[in-house]
């Protein structure tokens, strides 16, 4: 056992890192461009240089590269945080359901310029009506000739209105049990009849979109996978979600302690108090614990191994604590814990700020309560709940008045 | 054995919630969440001509001189409504500060107008991050003017005159003083609840007048502390009451998997986990309460342990109640935020829980020495 | 709202306190006896003075009472701890039971013995396969003539082995859904085919019986309620059961803050320790919480309103309280707080003993898991899960190899 | 990157699991916790042939030369088995306490002996109730003889050398000192966990020999406790999979209601829940075994988060286990009480979690400072 990487590993880490350091942009170069174009800026950079989607195959615009090269190039790239964001969807889901279910033609026209940058991807899944159980969804799909229309409504859409595709997955038989009548379409975002909204979050963020289509035509050769097995398909993204989405953002314990240094309690440093001495103590041992899960992960990727579940234990573990971290560091700075007025507040208003985002976190990318259901059922084999919507003809599942 | 409130006190909670049904609907909140306006000037109004804000003003100085019973049932439903008014600062802050340590001319001047809602007080105690400690206050009086900054104030920016905790130069030691909103420099500042304004202040010899006695301005604070506490314990259980029944309402309607979400014993336990906290600190707050009705000895005691399991309380029903309405729940159109916002809000506005933990202890080992 | 009694209230306990403190018996004129002697002695005593089970009906021995004096009563007789425990079943499950569901001539011939002391009663109901879910229970009542011949098992029966009377529910048809299967009588516990063997628990103690049945022979005019009427006639049972039970035994904040007075944390008393501090602080919030919440319900007593689900909160928050608490009081003794050696440990070894009786509180009487329910179900109205089991005859209802 | 235990080392995990599966079965864990002996001698001498009491004994004292990774194996498969004998005594503290403070002279006695399961050695601290303090230790040693009482101490009685941390009388200051057992005055007491046997001890003059640098004693014990923690850390995650393990099976074969109770989302979160603790906790002691192995200055807030982690856990799933088992989960009968027992009795084998809390919060503080 052992941190340090091997000597391939070494050769490999340093060839990337002397690359990025040579070629990451500054932000001078970046100036004057939005999120969406720095991105794109830099992702071109990356691909003419053969450093884009290292992992994929190189016909499809990747390099061919080991899982743990794809690793250390993440580890290194991210040090000097160039702009990525919005291209994580596209590249992190969208194209492996691409590689797994779409035939060659399709690979070659469209893979190549998600890793170029030049397509932005997002993702259609859940529905208003849909959230937890997302077989639940109700979008039609209904056949024409060689096209489908698609009507209904999508909600959390990350980026809809700079993708240039979206992946989708829609109700094209509502007469039989509801996983089997699904179908999985990619769709030209510009297509008519798609309107975008954004959705703001009580964090004043809007990182979401609702999205409505009225009679969006989609010709059937962006269908994947056959008619009735949409709900397969998605699982080949949800996989991919699940390894994509980490502990994400919030509080870390690094924040926690640099402020119990910082603020006093009865005229001495809150770091001096017991109190707030256990706090701490619980939750950096829970951050470590996901800390190394992570490294045992990353070591199994190493070995050609699949990562298990681990990734549902750090969104469900990372996703209460950053909560219950940033209600804490509220209190510890008393009355002004409340205050979010940058010139005033601790961190210009931070704490505020992730207090006001991780019920956002606990949610998005599976509930709680789902990521529980994951753990007992996947990895503990236990029983599914019943299933009072299992073999029904979807038109026939109950529904309530909020759905 | 009598430890329910009186069937007087409990019409007075059914009219107040009856009249906050009518007139502090989710939009009026909503309304002042997005808006620029510090609070709702109509809804204030119609509380002021109910009496609500001279409830335990005596009737001398223009109140309706009723006891403290009738003033935590609404305080209750003020928090259920998560109601966008100064009515915290101006009753359980102001008027009780000018009851325990006002002059006679104090009185005369301010209870009156308090009571009619025509002026707003408050109190401030905090100058920025960190548990006030007493030797360490900054802002200074000194014969008779006050220079010093104290944020947050709630209600500072609307307040007509505000009940300051300062080092009193002459003594060593802190006093109270009454400043009047005149006086000080001040600005409107964001906090994580905007349906209540939060100011910045400063004096800068400002003129101020000694409330009580002198150099006790900190034995003051904490009885007022102690009294307020109780209050906003009210109002706390009774915004936890109203997120758990937004979840469990929710519950009920929302389906997933061909039945209500509220049949899963996820949300199930969860839930029934709100409604053990709120019913202790429910429970917590009838003692406390009487403690502060009676001018018991045991308020400091009973104080503490409504003022924590409230906090608790609510944190958890305004978080799970966003978390038992999956997406929806944290959108800005929702109106989950208001509990959630209101619940941290609360926790901080008397000092946090473990302040109040620790003061609880102190308050169990006096209580056991005695 | 006060804490003082009425006139009439205060009247009453005088008289109370007054009989009580006269003739509660002393140590030593009940020297020699076992528990249930010394139980039956001072309510023999009670009972001559008219002073057992006051609330009942003055016909089946008790005095008329209120429900508040009966409050009051308990109050005043719990301040001199008198012995009483081997009684509390019979009188407060059984004989509410009876006085529901039984014809005259039962109610006059055994109710007056259970208030005089003469007979005590315990509960036959759990089954080693049916605990949380009783309404699965086994046990066999095949009619024969004017008899019913019983045969199974029962267990968790306190005081199996010194009762006189048992009440129990049976299966006496297993080819309708289950709840409507079931028939319940009350059994003499000498009868022939009645075996009782005590259960050890890991505290050490045998405070439960399994309890044998083997072709045990009940007269029919021992049935309470109609045949397949059981559950119902239960349900008044448990009814009572609920509102017996208290948070239960188990430690206590006040014997936590005298441990943290006692014990010392790097030199200085552990009560100065602010982690412990919050620890204690949090615990009596909950403690008093439920002192308070039972006032409430004394007073909706008093006011002849019926007592809500106070008691499903009171089990719930104690016993899991009393399981943290202790293991918490064990870690400020730390490598001592192992050790249970009566001469060498803090408190005689009770701390361990606490420790290891916690976690049959958190399941006796209905588990957290069933008293969480009941609070969902029953006070928030939220609905069943669902029930795989319904409308399904008895026998064909799946079980498991632990079943 | 390689943060996994190597084929070598799961080999040996996988051996010592079919060993102890074979010859430490629940009837032999319920031998010891009815009967009178303080540990079962045949699994003692079966472990001894193995070698497993010498695993991190140089070859030159007569053990098998290995790392501390292939201890930890064996301490997990010692956990999960809640083996009754006294390995942790006799390894973790006893031999790591003579590897690293014993003279050539006491090394070449005992650690042959240890290594064989001939001698049984331990280590006393504590003086009774509370956290030990180094300037208040009452045991002590002048003029080469020792005096005073510990308890408990682990496998007291039947250890032929006791290692004690004593007030050095000369200097003033604790020292490290060896004590013979027939030099002791000693006897069995009753723990929370009977199948690890305990003893209170008595000298009286007793001689002692040095350990170490006379005093540092307490330097050496907190070195010895923070590699004490990070091997019994391993024990409890061992012994907390297989709790919930033992929980997991179980509410697959019981029904209610005619479904398993596995199926039912109190249940399944709660394993799901105790899941999660185990995996945190062992990627934390994978981090501590690695500081211990490579002896690296990680090591103090390494061993500490391992250890708390580890502490909760095991508490976690033993408690929950018994709770899944319902009402037969309390009875005597039943094994569910063999983790319940050895979850506390080790979270207190080398102090508390909230000592370990405070540990870890000085060891990052120091961290942070170098």
């Amino acid at each position: 056992m052992d941190f340090s990487d091997s000597p391939e590993e070494a050769r490999f880490r340093a060839e990337a890192r002397a690359w990025l350091e040579k070629h990451v942009p500054s932000e001078r170069e970046l100036a004057g461009m939005d999120e969406v174009e720095r991105c794109k800026y830099w992702q071109k950079r990356k691909y003419d240089a053969g450093w884009a989607c290292i992992r994929w195959p190189k016909e499809y615009g990747g390099r061919d590269s080991s899982a743990m090269q794809q690793v250390i190039w993440n580890q290194e790239e991210s040090r000097l945080s160039p702009p990525t964001g919005v291209l994580s969807i596209g590249q992190g889901m969208a194209a492996p359901t691409l590689m797994q279910w779409a035939n060659e033609e399709v690979k070659r026209k469209h893979l190549p310029p998600l890793a170029s940058g030049e397509h932005i991807w997002c993702q259609l899944f859940s529905e208003p009506a849909s959230g937890s159980d997302l077989a639940a969804l109700r979008m039609r799909a209904e056949r024409e000739g060689d096209d489908w229309i698609l009507n209904g409504q999508k909600i959390w859409t990350s980026g809809a209105h700079y993708s240039d595709y979206g992946i989708v997955v829609v109700r094209s038989d509502p007469t039989v049990p509801k996983h089997q009548g699904l179908t999985y379409f990619f769709v030209d975002m510009k297509s008519a009849g798609i309107e975008t909204r954004p959705i703001k979050q009580i964090s004043g963020d809007s990182n979401f979109n609702e999205v409505y289509f009225n009679d969006v035509r989609v010709p059937d050769r962006q269908r994947l996978g056959a008619v009735g097995q949409g709900w397969q398909v998605s699982m080949t993204t949800l996989m991919h979600e699940r390894l994509a989405i980490g502990g994400g953002g919030g509080l870390n314990t690094r924040h926690l302690f640099r402020l119990a240094e910082q603020t006093e309690i009865d005229g001495r440093p809150a770091i001096e108090d017991r109190a707030v001495r256990a706090r701490l103590a619980h939750w950096y041992c829970r951050e470590m614990g996901l800390k190394y899960t992570g490294y045992r992960a990353m070591t199994a990727l190493s070995r050609g191994e699949i990562p298990g579940p681990e990734n549902s234990i750090s969104k469900l573990v990372g996703a209460v604590q950053s909560q219950d971290m940033a209600s804490f560091a509220m209190d510890l700075l008393e009355f002004c814990g409340a205050v979010m007025q940058r010139d005033l507040a601790a961190g210009e208003g931070q704490l505020g700020y992730a207090f006001l985002g991780s019920p956002g976190i606990r949610i998005a990318g599976g509930s709680d309560e789902i990521m529980l259901n994951i753990l007992a059922e996947r990895v503990l084999g236990m029983p599914q709940d019943p299933r009072v919507d299992k073999g029904i003809p979807f038109h026939e599942i109950a529904t309530g008045s909020k759905n | 054995m009598n430890f329910e409130l009186s069937d007087d006190q409990k019409l007075v909670r059914e009219q107040a919630r009856a009249f906050l049904d009518e007139h502090c609907p989710p939009s009026v909140v909503r309304c002042i969440l997005e808006g620029e306006e510090p609070y709702d000037r109509e809804l204030w109004r119609g509380i002021a001509s109910l009496g609500w804000l001279g409830t335990t003003i005596p009737v001398s100085y223009g109140g309706l001189g009723l006891s403290h019973y009738e003033l935590c049932v609404m305080a209750e439903e003020l928090g259920r409504a998560t109601a966008p008014v100064p009515f915290s600062s101006s009753v359980y802050f102001a008027a009780e500060a000018l009851l325990l340590a006002g002059s006679e001319e104090q009185k005369q001047e301010w209870l009156p107008q308090l009571a009619i809602g025509e002026a707003i007080g408050t109190l401030a105690v905090a100058e920025g991050p960190g548990r006030p400690v007493p030797s360490q206050l900054k802002t200074r009086v000194s014969s008779g003017v006050m220079s010093g900054e104290k944020y947050p104030v709630p209600d500072g920016d609307v307040a007509d005159f505000v009940v300051v905790v300062a080092q009193d130069a002459a003594l060593g030691k802190p006093s109270m003083f009454l400043v009047r909103g005149e006086h000080l420099n001040r600005r409107t500042i964001e906090t994580v609840d905007r349906t209540r304004s939060h100011a910045w202040i400063e004096a800068n010899d400002a003129p101020v007048e000694c409330m009580g006695v002198a150099g006790q301005g900190w034995e003051l604070l904490e009885n007022l502390m102690n009294r307020a506490a109780v209050l906003f314990a009210w109002e706390q259980v009774g915004g936890s009451d109203a997120a758990l029944e937004q979840a469990r309402q929710y519950s009920l309607e929302r389906y997933a998997f061909g039945r209500p979400i509220g049949s899963f014993q996820a949300i199930k336990h969860k839930l029934a986990h709100a409604y053990v906290n709120n019913t202790l600190a429910r429970s917590n707050c009838y003692y406390g309460i009487w403690a502060l009705a009676n001018d018991a000895p045991e308020l400091p005691l009973a104080a503490a342990t409504a003022r924590v399991s409230a906090s608790q309380a609510y944190y958890y029903s305004s978080k799970e109640n966003i978390q038992t309405h999956g997406g929806m729940g944290f959108t800005w159109e929702f109106d989950c935020q208001f509990h959630y916002r209101r619940a941290k809000l609360l926790s901080l506005a008397v000092g946090s829980e473990t302040w109040w933990q620790e003061r609880l202890v102190t308050a169990y080992e006096q209580a056991n020495a005695a």
